[in-house]
C-alpha cells in the first residue's frame, strides 16, 4: 500500500486523499494568511465558514477569550451572506484550488432559511457536501435549538436533503444530555454523515468589570479541554448510528487523529490548533503515516473497518 | 526568533529582542507579531506591535507591559530561549506618501507607544518634522523618551505632573498652539483615540489610529477582532484591515 | 472589618468562616494523607465522599486518566456505606475536628436508597448538611438520570427534604440540555442550595490497545479545564433560581474562586486541584484576602449581595 | 527539591538524582514518591518508586522510562530545576522482621526493577543472602546489574538471549534448583507478579508484590488506585495499603 493511500478515505461526496480539514469558522474561506503558509492543496478538505442567507454582522466584541486549554468564540456566525459567498469568496477558493473538496458550513434562524442556503450552495457546483450547522451556541435565534430537540433536529435535516444536491453531515451540538437521540434523529432525517462536536457553551468573567469578557456574555468553548468529551460522544453515537462521522473537539496531532478514529471517526477537522500553529493541519498530515506504523495501522479506511465493524464484539 | 536581550524599561514595562529569521522586508511602522508563548498550555498567541526592527543585525524589538498570565510568562522566559514569532502582521501606519516637507504629530499612551517608535524613526527618515505627545500615569513609568527625542520634539504628559504636563495627553494637546498637522497617527487605549478623533475632526489633518482587539488568528480566519467603520457593523478585521484605520472611518 | 469576617459567608446550615471546602471524592473522609499536610481546621467545611446505603465496590479499574487540563475519573461512588461511614470515619473527622462543618455527599441506585442514606446521615448529628448527588456520571443505575430529567429530579429532592434534619444542596449534572430546568425543578422540590457542576461525562482511548483507557470505559472530566463550563452554568443558574451556590470545577487559585463568586456562588469546593497541590485549599484561603484588597472586594459576603442582588439592572 | 543529575542508563531509561529536604527518616525500601512536573498542563503527579537514598547527602534516586507525556517532559528538564516531591508515600516492602540468616530472592522486570535495588541494599546490610532474578527485553536495556551484584546473586534474564538466561524471568526461575527462600519479593509487570504467585504458592516462602495502579492523590484520597485482596473487591488502595501486598493475598 502507498503511503498515500494509507490516507485516503472514502466517505458521501468526499473522496479524500487525507482526512484532515480545517473546522469551520477557524479558516474564514480560505482567503487569510494562513493560505500563505502552505499549499492548501495539502489538504484533504476545507470546510468554509457558516453561510446565513442573509449578511450578518455577528455579535458584539470582544469575541475572543483564552481559558485554560481553551479559547471560548463568540463571533456569532459572522459571514457576507450565501450570495455574495457564492459570487466572490467560493469562485476565488475554487479557482486556486480546483481539487480541493469543498465543505460548506450552513446556518439559519429559521427551517426555511437553511433550506434556502442549502438550496443555493449545493447547486453551485463549487461544494462537495454541506455542514448543517444545527449547534452554534452563539447566535440567539435557531442555532441551537436545532440541535437540541431530537424531532426539529430529524425535520430540518430532513429538509434540507429534499433540497441538497450534495451529501448532508450534521453537525451535532454537544450542549445535550443525549447525543445520541439528536444524532438517531439526523439520521433518520436522512443525514449523510455527522459533523461532531460544534463548541461547549462557557463563559468566563472578567475581575476587574466583574462582567463576561464576551461582548456575547456565553460563548463556545473549543481547544483540547474538549477533546475527551468529543471522544466520548463520537464513541456513543459510533456505536448508535451507522453514519460516517467528521471528527473535531481539541485536535492538536496525529495521535489525536488516530484516537478519533479509534473512538468512531471516518475524517478530522481541525480548528482551535490552527491560532497557535498555522500549519497545524499539513503537519499533522505528514506525521500521520509515521505515528500509525508505530501502532501499527496499516490505512485509515482499514482502521475505519475494523473499529466500525467491530461493534458486535464490544462488551 | 531567539531572545537575546530582555530587560525592564519601567515598572512592568520590558523591551524584548528577538535574533533571527523573519522578514524583515514586509515589516512596516505598526505591524505586528503574533507571539507563540512558550508553554503548551496556551491556546492563542499574543499580539505585539513590532517597536524597532534591525534587518542587517536580524533583530525586531517588541516592548510589553505584564499583564496578564501571558506577558507574565514571556517575561520569566530567559535569554537564548526559542519564541515562535507569526508575522509581521497587519496593514501598518500609511507612510508611503508622506512628504519630507510635513508636519506630522503622533499620540501615544501606555502601550501605545511601542509601535510610534518604530514609526517615529521612520518619519524622520523622511525627513518630516515629528511632534509626539505621550503620556503615562506617573513618571516612573515613561519609556521611550530618548528614542522620540532623537527622532523630534517630545511632549509628556503624566497624570500626576511628576514629569512633564500634569494631566492627560488630550488635556495637553488642548494647550498646544492650533498647528496645522498634515497626518496624525495615534496608538494607546480608545479613551485616548477618540480624544484624537475629536480634537482634529475640524482640521483637514489626516488621522490614523491603531487600534487592539482580541485576537485568535491574527490572520483574518476567524472573525474574532472585528472594528466598525462608517461603511458598516463589525466590517473590518483588526488584524489584516488593521490594526490601522483612518480615523475619519473608524467607529470606537 | 477584620480579614477573617472577610471570608466569612453564611448559607443554610453552614456557617463559614471561610467559602473553601474539599470537594466530594477528592478527600475521602478526611482520613487520608492530606489531612498531615495541613490543619483541616483551615478549611471552611469538608465534604465527605459519597454515601450509599450499601458498601459499593466502584468500578472495575484503570480509574483514573489525565487529559489535557483535566482529569477524567471512574471511581463509581466506591463508599462502605452509610452505616460504617457513620460508625467509623464520622465519628473520627468529628472528634479531631470538632468546629470543622461537614457536608455528607449521598447517592442511590432509587429514591427509596437516597431517602434511606439521607434519614441516616442528616439524624447523626455529626453533618451540617446533605449534597444530593444526583449527578454521578460514573454509575450504570440511577446516578444521572436523576439529574438529567427535572421531574425525576424534583420528586427525589422533595422525597429528601422530607426526611432530612440538615439543609440538603443538590449537586447537579452538567451533562444536560438546559441545567436551568433542571435547578428549578430542584429549587420547586425544596432544596436548600445547590451544589455545582459535577464532571462532564468523557472518555480517553488508549493507542495502543485501542479500547478506552478506563474500565468503565467513559469518566467523568474535572478540572481547570471545564472552569469556563461550570462559569456559564453558575451564571445562568444564579440568575434563574434564588438559591445559594457552592461552585466548583476547576478552582485552582483566590481568582478563581472570585471569577466563581462574580458568576454566583456563594462558596466554593476544590477537587482536582489537590492532586497537584495537597495543600490547595489553605493555599487558596490564605490568598484570598490579598486577591480580594486588589479587586476592591470588601467582603465575600457584601460581593454575593452586590452579584446576586444586581440581576434586575443586568442587562 | 533540586535536579543535581540525570543521565541514561539504557535506551528510554533514566536515572535522576534529587537533592533537598525530604522526609528521609520515612523512606523505606518499596516507598514511591509522587513527583509534580514541572508544567502546569499536567493535573496528575507521576508516581515512581525511591530507587536509592542517601540521607547524609540528602538525596534520593528515582529511576524511570519514558513512556508518555509526562516521563518525556521529566527526561527534558535541566540539571538544576526544582520538582515538587510528595513522598516519601505507600507502606515499603516489610523487612523489619528479616532475619540475617534468611535467604531472599528479588524478582524484577522493567521498571519493576529500581525499587529492588533500594531493597536489595537494605537487606543486604542486615546481612541476608540476597539472590536477585530480573529481566529485560534485550542486552542494551539491562540497568542495576552492579547494583544487584554488590549486594548478593544476580540472575539475568533477557528475552532474546543477548546476555544471560534467554526467556523471561519465570522461565529462569524454573531452571534454577528448589531453593528454601523465606521471602519473596516482586515487583514489575502484573504477568510477572502473577508467575511469582503461582511459583512459590506451593512453598513456605512469604510473597510480597509491589504494585502498580493509575493514581490520581496517592495519599488515600480519591479511590483511584485500587485493588482486590481475597477478602474483598477493591478493598485496598496501591498508594496507602500498598504499593506492597502479601502476594497471597492479592487478586491480580
Ligand atoms: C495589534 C496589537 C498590538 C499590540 N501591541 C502591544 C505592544 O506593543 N505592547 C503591549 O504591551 N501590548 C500590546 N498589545 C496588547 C497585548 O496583546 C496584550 O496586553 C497581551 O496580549 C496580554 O496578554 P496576557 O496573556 O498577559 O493577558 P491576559 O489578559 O491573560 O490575556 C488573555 C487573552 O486576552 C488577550 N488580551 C488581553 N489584553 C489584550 C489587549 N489589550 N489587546 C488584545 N488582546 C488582549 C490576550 O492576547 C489573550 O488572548 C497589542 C494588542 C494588539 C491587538
Ligand atoms: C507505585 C508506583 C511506582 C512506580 N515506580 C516507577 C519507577 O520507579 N520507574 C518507572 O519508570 N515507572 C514507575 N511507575 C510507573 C510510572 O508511574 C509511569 O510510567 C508514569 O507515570 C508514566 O507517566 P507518563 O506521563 O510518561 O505516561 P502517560 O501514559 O502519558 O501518563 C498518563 C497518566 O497515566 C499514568 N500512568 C501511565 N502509565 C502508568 C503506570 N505504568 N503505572 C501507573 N500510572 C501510570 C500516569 O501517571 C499519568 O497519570 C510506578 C508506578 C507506580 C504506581
Ligand atoms: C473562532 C471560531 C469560530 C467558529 N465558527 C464556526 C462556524 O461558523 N460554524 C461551525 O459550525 N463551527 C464553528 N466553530 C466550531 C469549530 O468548527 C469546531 O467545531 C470547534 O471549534 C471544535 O474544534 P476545535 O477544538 O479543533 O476548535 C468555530 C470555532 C472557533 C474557535
Ligand atoms: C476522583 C474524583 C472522585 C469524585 N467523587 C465524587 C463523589 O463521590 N461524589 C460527587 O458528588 N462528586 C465526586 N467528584 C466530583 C467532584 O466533587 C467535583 O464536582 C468535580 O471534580 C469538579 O471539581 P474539580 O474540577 O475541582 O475537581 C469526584 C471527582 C474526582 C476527580
Ligand atoms: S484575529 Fe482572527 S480575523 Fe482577526
Ligand atoms: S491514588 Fe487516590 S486513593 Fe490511591
Amino acid at each position: 500500500m502507498t503511503a498515500a493511500s494509507r490516507l485516503a478515505v472514502e466517505l458521501p461526496g468526499l473522496n479524500l486523499k487525507n482526512p484532515v480539514m480545517p473546522a469551520s469558522g477557524c479558516f474564514g474561506f480560505g482567503d487569510n494568511r494562513y493560505a500563505e503558509m502552505f499549499d492548501l492543496n495539502e489538504l484533504g478538505a476545507i470546510i468554509i465558514k457558516a453561510a446565513t442567507l442573509k449578511p450578518r454582522a455577528g455579535n458584539p466584541v470582544p469575541r475572543i477569550a483564552e481559558t485554560t486549554s481553551g479559547v471560548l468564540n463568540a463571533v456569532g456566525l459572522q459571514n457576507p451572506g450565501v450570495d455574495v459567498i457564492l459570487r466572490e469568496k467560493l469562485p476565488v477558493l475554487h479557482q486556486k484550488y480546483p481539487t480541493l473538496p469543498v465543505v460548506a458550513n450552513i446556518a439559519g434562524a429559521t427551517q426555511a432559511e437553511y433550506v434556502e442556503v442549502a438550496k443555493r450552495m449545493s447547486a453551485s457546483g463549487m461544494v462537495s457536501a454541506l455542514e448543517l450547522n444545527i449547534s452554534c451556541p452563539n447566535v440567539h435565534e435557531g442555532g441551537m435549538l436545532f440541535g437540541t430537540d431530537p424531532q426539529i433536529a430529524q425535520q430540518l435535516t430532513k429538509a434540507v436533503k429534499e433540497v441538497s444536491q450534495v451529501p448532508v453531515y450534521v453537525k451535532l451540538s454537544p450542549n445535550v444530555t443525549d447525543i445520541v437521540a439528536i444524532a438517531q434523529a439526523v439520521a433518520a432525517g436522512g443525514a449523510d454523515g455527522l459533523s461532531m462536536i460544534n463548541t461547549l457553551l462557557g463563559m468566563r468573567i472578567d475581575l476587574n468589570s466583574r462582567k463576561p469578557i464576551l461582548g456575547n456574555k456565553t460563548g463556545g468553548l473549543s481547544g483540547p479541554g474538549i477533546k475527551p468529551i468529543a471522544v466520548r460522544m463520537i464513541y456513543q453515537v459510533s456505536r448508535a448510528v451507522d453514519l460516517p462521522i467528521i471528527a473535531m473537539g481539541g485536535i492538536e496531532s496525529a495521535a489525536d487523529v488516530l484516537e478519533m478514529y479509534m473512538a468512531g471517526a471516518s475524517a478530522v477537522a481541525i480548528g482551535t490548533a490552527h491560532f497557535n500553529n498555522p500549519t497545524a493541519c499539513p503537519d499533522i498530515i505528514k506525521a500521520l503515516p509515521s505515528k500509525m506504523e508505530d501502532l501499527k495501522i496499516n490505512s485509515l479506511s482499514e482502521l475505519i473497518a475494523e473499529v466500525r465493524g467491530g461493534y458486535p464484539n464490544d462488551d | 526568533m531567539r531572545i537575546i536581550a530582555q530587560e525592564e524599561l519601567a515598572p512592568s514595562i520590558y523591551r524584548i529582542v528577538l535574533y533571527g529569521k523573519f522578514d524583515y522586508a514586509q515589516a512596516r511602522p505598526g505591524c505586528f507579531v503574533m507571539l507563540k508563548l512558550p508553554d503548551g498550555t496556551y491556546q492563542l498567541r499574543r499580539p505585539l506591535a513590532i517597536a524597532a526592527l534591525a534587518p542587517l543585525q536580524e533583530t525586531i524589538t517588541l516592548i510589553y507591559r505584564v499583564v496578564g498570565d501571558g506577558t507574565h510568562l514571556l517575561q520569566q522566559t530567559a535569554v537564548g530561549a526559542q519564541l515562535n514569532i507569526l508575522g509581521p502582521l497587519g496593514n501598518g501606519f500609511p507612510i508611503e506618501n508622506v512628504e519630507s516637507t510635513e508636519n506630522v504629530l503622533l499620540v501615544g499612551g501606555g502601550t501605545g507607544v511601542p509601535p510610534l517608535m518604530l514609526l517615529a524613526q521612520a518619519l524622520k527618515d523622511k525627513g518630516c518634522k515629528v511632534t509626539t505627545a505621550i503620556g503615562f500615569r506617573t513618571a516612573a513609568l515613561i519609556f521611550g523618551e530618548k528614542e522620540f527625542e532623537d527622532n523630534g520634539q517630545l511632549l509628556l504628559a503624566t497624570d500626576d505632573g511628576s514629569k512633564g504636563f500634569q494631566g492627560n495627553v488630550g488635556q495637553l494637546l488642548a494647550t498646544q498652539p492650533e498647528q496645522t498637522y498634515t497626518k496624525v497617527y495615534a496608538c494607546g487605549p480608545n479613551g485616548l483615540l477618540q480624544m484624537v478623533q475629536t480634537r482634529f475632526a475640524g482640521t483637514t489633518a489626516e488621522i490614523y489610529l491603531s487600534l487592539e482587539s482580541r485576537m485568535a488568528c491574527g490572520v483574518g480566519a476567524c472573525e474574532g477582532c472585528v472594528v466598525s467603520t462608517k461603511d458598516g457593523t463589525y466590517n473590518k478585521r483588526v488584524c489584516v484591515e488593521g490594526p490601522v484605520f483612518n480615523g475619519r472611518e473608524v467607529r470606537l
